[in-house]
């Protein structure tokens, strides 16, 4: 077994475990800093594919922004977050059930299909070319995206602003 | 080497595990994490796609880098919407928001 | 014409959004509501739908094929366009004293009618995810504008966190689609199936990634048993709100759902419509059925809306783009959504002259509107007609179309179930006219209609029996509108 | 002069503007509403007689038909020609159509005297005749069904006219539904010849080329398999005409409908929206007789006989004096489209057109009895032949002519049907549909003269037999379109005399009816022995109508002499309890089954089910629990769970939870995925 492999195995673990953490805690606080830390397996998991810039990303926005949001929201509502409430519901093992099934049925269809097993070399400058397609070829996507951010914004602020 | 199917794989689990999380959770911040598990196993998916079998273009590194930009917005959205229901019903839990039925 | 001409009406509508928020902003604090704000929205619509009108017979993409110029794409501006000012209208003084944030409103509908044109031209994956994104993140917040007002919230929560997860199952389609095609242009994709060098276990992989993709297009259409989200976020937002959603997101739903799948997935054509049919079965007689229980107008009509999207499938999954037949199934949609729009929000706006004079919206206390207000009695009576699928109203046309084109293909179950449904709904929406004409009531006085709601309900009954009565124009507007970007 | 055919554009016109200019202006005059309406359906009718009396000498038009076109819809394969038409069928209609109804609009005016909306109902007769003479003029199927429609939403406006009665909305309601039933078929059927031949107009599908294409033409059909493709038409079609023309089973609806006032029925029942049926199957005829051994044809003599008799036995039992004439409608229709079923296309198109006459006449005669007595039961009657008298003898020519006395006009009609029939069925033998029909069409006879006679004798001889019934003639607007009618009841059939028949026959232009429709057909020759016995049957059932009612007239609280018949009587009395049948077996289900689907989508079944679910892993986690405590603790704290979770189960009417719904979408797409991943294999 080769080295990424071991790295891989290692933070494939570390962010799945994370990641169920995340949906079983019983304290919606723990839940939001596991969150955190499965952000940042995912991070780590895009460095191996070569794409350190969009690990830099991933920490920027998921980890910086929305994990920090989202701790906002906890605190804001504390009273009713509190970590003896029970956080699943009455549908919970039926969801279970389902997630393990729609499991099954992914990693069935993945898995039957001849998959590369080796990674072709890089054919282009995945930070530079990336700065590029944005004003480029991704231009109109980029625009767009820069309204959506821009009416989320004027959203949040009419629906969450204090009276 | 990490084959591409072992990437795959992580990622279906990631978006299963957020899927249990979006439909077992009380609390809508909860559901929200699901929600952003979800999104966060489609980047892997789109990211390993790029990296093994179109490296020599920018196609799922960008979509990768939107679905961020999006999950930031829809995040803010979404929490404006969960603190507007807690002012008026002192309540997140998505189970007791329930005055629309039949 | 050159791209910034190509790309006219999306920016003119950018630009009358952006512009009514920052005028909004920059009078705040001044005497008065600002009442002239919908006029500079309306404007911007107009001068956004005359200048659309000058793409007429353009057949182009744009920006390295991210959006489409085509008369497909040029139907849904006119459908936003309209529906969004008829809402406008509707609106007028729905949000009087109910919201500090009358100004921002037009503004964020305004976009979110961009958000609609740019999901008919989209012709990427990517365009398509950010543009229903973006109208989707748009719909949220119109839904829980009034945030003071609890069922304003929980609609808005209730169909934030549906729309959340479908998106998501959605992109994990569209991540699979990339994965195998290795692109995630529509036409490319279709290529790559046409040159059929994937290997089996490659395209074994398509049809669960276009499962997942119907999920999240299901879910902006409300098709069983993607809808559940849809009664309680239409009852439970502004009356307005709701018009514009039974109209707007689901014809953007429609668009999106027929590019995608005829431009990238024609390969699989024959398992798609199957799925699509029997999703279009059981819709329609879903909706029908509950809607027959409703005491809620509001509610009604959202099963009711169900009912309509299960209609227009038939003339999706009935779709035969090459057949000589006047009936190709795209058509009958796009015929289909046109007369919807008019009488759908027509009938919205009846509503909401009624809520707006007696606060209710419960289908017995409609009794006797005949005697308290005969122009709004009349004018719904026509609209509900056109609803029910009488001829001489649009709401004919549009089903005789997709009907028809089920016929065309010999999907006789198909269009059975669709014509034996459509007797259905003749039970409840007549049931209105019921109360309307022949129930006496106790309350006697008089019901005021607001002069632009007035003006919303006679363009909405006009434009009903206009298509009904004189439908040439606009079959050739629509079999004109057929012609998608590399498609026909 | 073909111009003079051009101007049919404007008869279904005239009375369109009537109603607008009623509707939108004239609310208020009554007077000047009613000179509209009247203004408007007779010129209609100048137009129509004038154009029907040159169409007459003109063989061109008579053969080829002359088409008016109004617009076309481009289509992939050309255009959709929609217009305006005169031919033969087209000229026989127009004849009766707009005469009948300007008798009624007429009439109208004495009979609605006082009504609070007078008015209104004026523009909605308006309206009703510009459907119906819309649909005979269309020259294609679409415009036919669009006026078709609009008839439809008419009868149920007139229907519910009195929407104070509850029972008269609910009877128009049902008017609206039941026919409904039948549009949507028909509707079927359209789409169906749309999309194998590519037109909806008469004189393409009827062009050698489409018939012969249709021939040919096969379709596969679930359950059946493949089929020829016209009968499938055909009997699609015919179902619109089951529904509009009041046809077993969708007959329920046509003796409700008697809740509107009376001359909304004579339209209803008379000129218009009931003949709109037969006129369908008479229009589409070339396509059901194009492979006459197919189920179509039998379909149609089958379900025309049948409702004949079976409608003529109800009518013997009736006591309401419209009642009476509804059912008797049912049977005439029954008559006609039983010859249509055998192939008499002439004679049933003959009937059609007579039966219009004095059906109007009994109708506007019922009402002028109800208009002068104040009641419509004939028991609480009598007596009133003094009293009434030129209600009485034009009354008494309605019902001879449908009694099928000669020379009256329902005799020839009547009389070709059972000729035709009677030949067919020497040419087939015994065991044939035509055998069927003329059995079960002679023995209608019988009954018609009975019931006719029994519903005479009870209302005008003998003495009233209420004391509340104090009667008067109706004023002159409501007898002189009776007496116009009368004469139409009497001598109409005369241009049907059948060409061989001594002295009439030469004198009234060699079966001038023929002439006119009959093209392509052969003419059905006289049987001396079907016209003797027909005559005989007629008389025979007056003659028994004369020995029970006529002989001893009914005094005040005598039974009804039907009675004795016990049962049978009770059970014709109930109208053989359809209406129950359908309310039980076929509303009370369909409702049950909505609120079930209601409930499942509301109310969740899923929703016990997840709960039960979660609520078994919960109870598992708490037995281990419960063994560790003390066992009486753990028996109550097991009542008690258990109790709870009954409870919750029971309670669970829980519903708009968010997750609910997100878990149902996800459920449909594994479904859908392990649907995929389980079919191939």
């Amino acid at each position: 077994m080769s080295l990424p492999q071991i790295l891989f195995l290692v933070v494939g673990v570390i962010t799945l475990g994370a990641a169920v953490a995340v949906v079983t805690s019983r304290n919606v606080l723990h839940s939001a800093f596991l969150l955190a830390l499965t952000f940042f397996g995912v991070a780590v998991l895009y460095v191996l594919l070569d794409t350190p810039y969009l690990a830099a990303a991933q920490v920027l926005v998921y980890i910086g922004a929305i994990s920090v949001l989202i701790i906002f929201a906890i605190m804001l509502s504390r009273k009713v977050a509190a970590p003896h409430l029970v956080q699943r519901n009455s549908q919970w093992l039926l969801s279970l059930i389902v997630a393990v099934l729609l499991f099954g049925v992914l990693a069935y269809l993945t898995l039957q299909a001849a998959w590369p097993a080796a990674k072709q070399a890089l054919g282009v400058d995945a930070i530079g070319g990336l700065g590029e397609a944005f004003v480029g070829t991704y231009a109109l996507p980029f625009e767009v995206v820069s309204v959506v951010l821009l009416v989320a914004l004027v959203g949040a602020i009419i629906i969450a602003r204090e009276r | 080497m990490v084959p591409l199917s072992w990437f795959l794989i992580l990622g279906a689990a990631l978006f299963c595990i957020g899927v249990y999380g979006v439909l077992s959770r009380r609390n809508a911040i909860g559901i929200l994490m699901g929600v952003e598990l979800i999104l966060n196993a489609v980047n892997i998916n789109l990211i390993a796609f790029w990296r093994y079998r179109t490296p020599d273009q920018l196609t799922g590194l960008v979509f990768a880098v939107f679905v961020m930009a999006i999950a930031a917005a829809e995040a803010a959205v979404g929490l404006a919407l969960i603190i507007a229901i807690y002012r008026t019903r002192n309540t997140v839990i998505v189970e007791d928001v329930d005055l629309l039925k039949m | 014409m050159n791209l910034i001409g190509l790309l006219s009406p999306e920016l003119i509508l950018l630009a009358t959004g952006l512009l009514v928020l920052i005028l909004d902003m920059a009078f705040h604090g001044k005497e008065g509501r600002r009442e002239w704000l919908p006029f500079v929205a309306i404007a911007g619509l107009i001068v956004f739908l005359i200048a659309a009108s000058f793409l007429w017979g353009t057949h182009t993409s744009l920006l390295s094929d991210m959006m489409a110029v085509d008369s497909f794409a040029l139907f849904f501006k006119v459908v936003a366009g309209l529906s969004t000012l008829l809402v406008i209208l509707a609106s007028w003084d729905y949000f009087q004293g109910k919201t500090p944030y009358e100004g921002e409103f037009y503004g964020l509908l305004v976009l979110a009618a961009l958000a609609i044109t740019l999901a008919a031209a989209s012709t990427d994956l990517i365009m398509v995810y950010l543009s229903m994104e973006f109208l989707s993140i748009g719909s949220y917040i119109l839904v829980g504008y009034l945030r003071e007002d609890p069922k304003s919230n929980e609609g808005a929560i209730k169909y934030f966190l549906y729309g959340a997860v479908a998106s998501g199952i959605m992109l994990y389609g569209m991540s699979l689609v990339y994965g195998v095609t290795g692109t995630t242009n529509l036409a490319q994709i279709a290529q790559v199936f046409a040159a059929g060098k994937l290997t089996d276990d490659m395209l074994w992989l398509m049809l669960p990634a276009l499962i997942m993709l119907l999920a999240g297009f299901g879910f902006k259409i409300a098709l069983v048993p993607f809808h559940q989200w849809s009664p309680d976020a239409y009852e439970g937002a502004p009356t307005p709100v709701t018009a514009f959603l039974s109209v707007g997101p689901k014809a953007a739903g429609f668009a999106i759902l027929m590019r995608v799948f005829l431009a990238a997935f024609p390969a699989f054509q024959l398992d798609w419509a199957a799925v699509l049919a029997a999703i279009s079965m059981i819709t329609m007689t879903l909706g029908n059925v509950v809607a027959l229980k409703q005491t809620n107008i509001k509610r009604m009509l959202a099963y009711s809306s169900i009912a309509h999207a299960g209609y227009i499938l038939i003339g999706f999954a009935s779709v035969a783009l090459d057949s000589p037949s006047l009936f190709n199934g795209v058509n009958g949609v796009l015929l289909y959504l046109l007369g919807y729009l008019f009488s759908n929000v027509g009938v919205f706006v009846a509503v909401i002259a009624f809520e707006n004079a007696t606060g209710s919206n419960q289908i017995p206390d409609y009794a006797g509107l005949i005697k308290r207000s005969p122009w709004l009695a009349g004018t719904l009576f026509v609209l509900l007609l056109s609803l029910t699928g009488i001829p001489a109203t649009a709401g004919f046309l549009g089903k005789f179309f997709v009907f028809a084109a089920a016929i065309n293909v010999q999907f006789y179950v198909l269009a059975l179930v669709g014509i034996v449904n459509a007797a259905i709904a003749a039970f409840y929406y007549l049931n209105v006219a019921r109360y309307m004409f022949f129930v006496p009531s106790q309350e006697e006085s008089h019901i005021a209609i607001a002069p632009a709601l007035a003006v919303a309900l006679g363009v909405a009954t006009f434009a009903t029996l206009l298509i009904g009565l004189y439908p040439q124009p606009f079959i050739e507007f629509a079999n004109q509108s057929v012609r998608l970007l590399g498609v026909f | 002069m073909t111009e003079l055919y051009d101007w049919v554009r404007l008869i279904p016109l005239f009375p369109f503007l009537a109603f607008a200019i009623i509707l939108l202006f004239t609310q208020r005059n009554q007077k000047l509403s009613t000179y509209l309406a009247w203004v408007g359906i007779g010129l209609s009718w100048l137009l129509g007689w004038t154009i029907v009396f040159r169409a007459i000498g003109d063989a061109h038009v008579l053969e080829e038909g002359f088409r008016a076109p109004i617009f076309s819809i481009p289509t992939g394969r050309g255009l959709l020609q929609l217009g305006f038409q005169v031919d033969a069928l087209t000229t026989a209609m127009l004849f009766m159509v707009p005469f009948v109804c300007l008798m009624i609009f007429i009439y109208s005016k004495g009979y609605m005297h006082g009504d609070p909306r007078y008015s209104r109902f004026f523009a909605y007769i308006s309206l009703f005749a510009t459907g119906m003479l819309g649909l005979i003029v269309s020259d294609n199927l679409l415009l036919l069904y669009i006026f078709w429609e609009v008839m439809g939403l008419c009868s149920y406006l007139l229907i519910g006219f009195w929407y104070e009665k509850p029972s008269a909305m609910k009877a128009g309601l049902k008017a609206f539904i039941t026919t409904r039933i039948g549009d949507v078929i028909m509707f079927l059927g359209m789409l169906l010849l749309y999309s194998t031949t590519g037109t909806l107009s008469f004189h393409e599908i009827f062009s050698e080329e489409t018939l012969h294409f249709l021939k040919e033409t096969t379709v596969w059909l679930p359950l059946v398999g493949t089929v020829s493709v016209a009968p499938v038409i055909a009997v699609l079609l015919f179902g619109g005409a089951v529904g509009k023309s009041a046809q077993f089973p969708l007959h329920v609806w046509l003796p409700d409908a008697m809740e509107g006032p009376t001359p909304v029925s004579a339209l209803i029942h008379a000129a218009t929206m009931v003949s709109a049926g037969v006129y369908l199957v008479a229009r589409m005829f070339p396509i059901f007789a194009l492979l006459p051994e197919t189920a179509s044809m039998s379909v149609v003599a089958f379900i025309g006989g049948f409702t004949a008799l079976f409608a003529a036995t109800i009518a013997l039992a009736q006591d309401d004096i419209k009642r009476v004439l509804a059912y008797s409608t049912i049977s005439q229709l029954g008559y006609m489209i039983a010859a249509l079923g055998v192939g008499a296309y002439v004679a049933a198109t003959f009937h059609l057109i007579t039966h219009a006459f004095f059906k109007a006449l009994l109708f506007l005669g019922s009402g002028s009895v109800i208009h002068g007595a104040g009641t419509q039961d004939m028991m609480e009657m009598g007596g009133l032949r003094k009293k009434m008298p030129i209600t009485f003898w034009t009354f008494a020519a309605g019902m001879l002519a449908l009694a099928g006395v000669p020379p009256f006009a329902g005799f020839w009609s009547k009389d070709e049907i059972l000729a035709h029939a009677f030949e067919e069925f020497m040419h087939k033998g015994v065991v044939s549909w035509p055998f069927f029909v003329w059995l079960v069409l002679s023995l209608g006879a019988l009954l018609t003269a009975f019931y006719m006679a029994r519903q005479v004798f009870l209302t005008f001889y003998g003495e009233t037999r209420s004391h509340h019934v104090h009667a008067h003639e109706s004023p002159k607007v409501m007898t002189y379109p009776l007496i116009a009618l009368a004469v139409f009841a009497v001598f109409l059939g005369f241009v049907g005399v059948p060409e061989e028949f001594p002295v009439l026959g030469p004198l009234f232009g060699h079966n001038l009816f023929h002439h006119i429709v009959g093209h392509g057909y052969p003419a059905t020759p006289l049987n001396w022995g079907v016209m003797g016995l027909s005559v005989l049957l007629a008389l025979t059932g007056l003659f028994l109508g004369w020995l029970v009612y006529g002989r001893n007239p009914l005094k005040e609280g005598q039974p009804d002499p039907m009675t004795k018949l016990g049962p049978v009587y009770t059970l014709l009395r109930n109208k053989y309890y359809i209406d129950e049948f359908y309310s039980k077996f076929i509303v009370r289900p369909a409702v049950a089954l909505a609120t079930l689907l209601f409930r499942f989508d509301n109310s969740w079944v899923i929703d016990p089910f997840v709960n039960l679910v979660g609520k078994v892993g919960a109870w598992l986690s708490d037995l281990g629990r419960i063994f560790d405590l003390n066992i009486i603790d753990g028996i109550v704290n097991g009542v008690a769970a258990v109790t709870a979770w009954f409870g919750k189960i029971l309670r669970l009417t829980q519903t708009g939870k968010a997750q609910n719904y997100l878990l149902v979408a996800i459920l449909t797409v594994l479904l859908l995925l392990g649907l995929y991943l389980y079919l191939p294999m």
